[in-house]
């Protein structure tokens, strides 16, 4: 026999266990105790510590509370609550790298250090850093930016000739 | 498992496995019934919930995928979100090679009449559903 | 698991494995016993058959695996050819440093007495037989 | 799973961790009661015993790990040492990037009233244990 349970008025649930359409409990608590014949409403409890309901229910637990992951750089952005689950962040000086295409489930990267460039774009929660040109007093080297002082006379490009410029004269006139 | 009718995944969060329930091995009994793509659960109690979904790749014209995914979720009347069950996920280190990656989830979950189990997948076309025996899904009253 | 005899597995297609039934965490009971390498199932009805096989490698002298596979089979004599109910197969990137690979499988088939079960698998030099607790094979009636 | 308390698992063999047994989905009944990082159980038995551990890493300032390892252990009172009833080993290719393995066991073992079942795990620091249904424990009498 293919039980076919009637449709509960809105702001109502089927409850198997007292079969009859129950008032829901607000977000944030659950079902302690069903309505009955007898006229009694449904008896709601707050979630505990560590638990939550983000929807009106007629369920007999809260859900547990995710936890952020701290040995890989993410921070709490939103504690859990009642009627919130918590909301995880990535630490300063990293980014978000989603796994799945609503972003629920991410790494935290390491933000690109942009070591000798300039910013075009700081790294932010959702994105990484963006990388320039060289700095000044920096000449480009394959895809790396080296500080001038450390190039020799022969190969000091053009973007450090106001560095080597001076220093080489100097050098030549004390001898 | 059976071949999965790729129209309505597209865009999916993640989406449901479609699974046979009469041919083969395939069956169900004491009215633990098969529909849209989810057991449903005729009297409340404690289940041992258990699937195993087989991953393989590279798919030509796919990206390439870091990892692979896969959820046994519970729908109930009492609450309108899905509830995450078992979520088994594993991180693919053989990118362009032909790889192959079973995941095995079960455990006992407390379940009332009228839930809805089914499986969630990251990628619908990464799951070899062309044998019966190496993708499946079930579950037993204790 | 006990130590493999691997004369008869030379050119066999899906070696079986060869299991302890007495001693250690090894028990059968309810005349579910154990014998020719296979589970003989004393009574009608639906079971919960799961295994794990640990792979290990790589074995001096031996080819390089590109992936291991796990099969339980069910041989009845109501049909001559063996059923496969249950596969895992694992790609292996790993190649030249050692490595480590087990493989769990379990789910609810229909069996009828008589049914043998047992445990095939892509290579039995790969199989940690070592110790009871890695390498593992059982089954109980719903 | 909960957030483990490090503090008592610097040099320890294999860590045991700590769960969370009565929010969410976790739960005992039946007297099969949860105290000091252990399943106690309360009458002599066959129970199909099962856990998964969801490995991540790698972790900042952290050597990297070649494999990872879970072990079911039993400590009973008729014997002064553990009894690892289960154990998953996997090797790790990922090294640098991102990773993520889970490890399933789940078998049949004989118990006694009193024994007390544990999860060890080869470092607790690489335990993913944010979430309840990537890494769970648990034990049902057959």
């Amino acid at each position: 026999r293919r039980i076919t349970k009637p449709r509960c008025p809105l702001g109502m649930n089927w409850v198997e266990a007292v079969c009859r359409c129950c008032t829901q409990c607000p977000a944030g608590k659950f079902l302690h105790i069903p309505c009955s014949e007898r006229g009694n409403d449904t008896i709601c409890k707050p979630c505990s510590t560590g638990t939550f309901l983000t929807h009106p229910n007629t369920l007999t637990k809260c859900q547990a509370c995710y936890e952020c992951d701290h040995q890989t750089f993410q921070s709490v952005l939103t504690n859990c609550s009642a009627t919130s689950n918590v909301v995880c962040g990535c630490e300063s000086g990293h980014f978000r790298q989603c796994r799945d295409s609503a972003c629920s489930d991410f790494l935290c990267q390491r933000c690109e250090p942009c070591t000798g460039r300039l910013i075009q774009r700081p790294c932010s929660e959702a994105q990484d850093t963006v990388c320039g040109g060289c700095k000044p007093n920096f000449y480009a080297e394959g895809r790396e930016c080296r500080p001038c002082h450390t190039s020799i006379p022969e190969t000091c490009g053009k973007e450090c000739q106001r560095v080597c410029g001076v220093s080489g004269g100097q050098g030549s006139g004390l001898e | 498992v059976k071949k999965q009718d790729l129209t309505n995944t597209v865009g999916n969060h993640m989406p449901i496995l479609q699974w046979e329930d009469k041919r083969g091995l395939a069956f169900t009994k004491n009215n633990l019934n098969y529909s849209s793509n989810s057991l449903v659960i005729p009297v409340s109690g404690d289940y041992y919930v258990y699937a195993q979904v087989t991953f393989r790749g590279p798919i030509e014209s796919h990206s390439i995928s870091s990892s692979v995914t896969e959820i046994i979720t519970k729908v109930t009347d009492s609450y309108p979100m899905p509830t995450e069950l078992l979520t088994g996920t594993k991180t693919l280190s053989e990118n362009e090679n032909k790889w192959c990656q079973p995941i095995y989830l079960g455990a006992v979950v407390s379940l009332e009449v009228g839930d809805r189990l089914m499986v969630n997948v990251s990628d619908i076309k990464l799951v070899d559903y062309t044998k019966e025996h190496i993708t499946f899904f079930g579950a037993f009253l204790l």
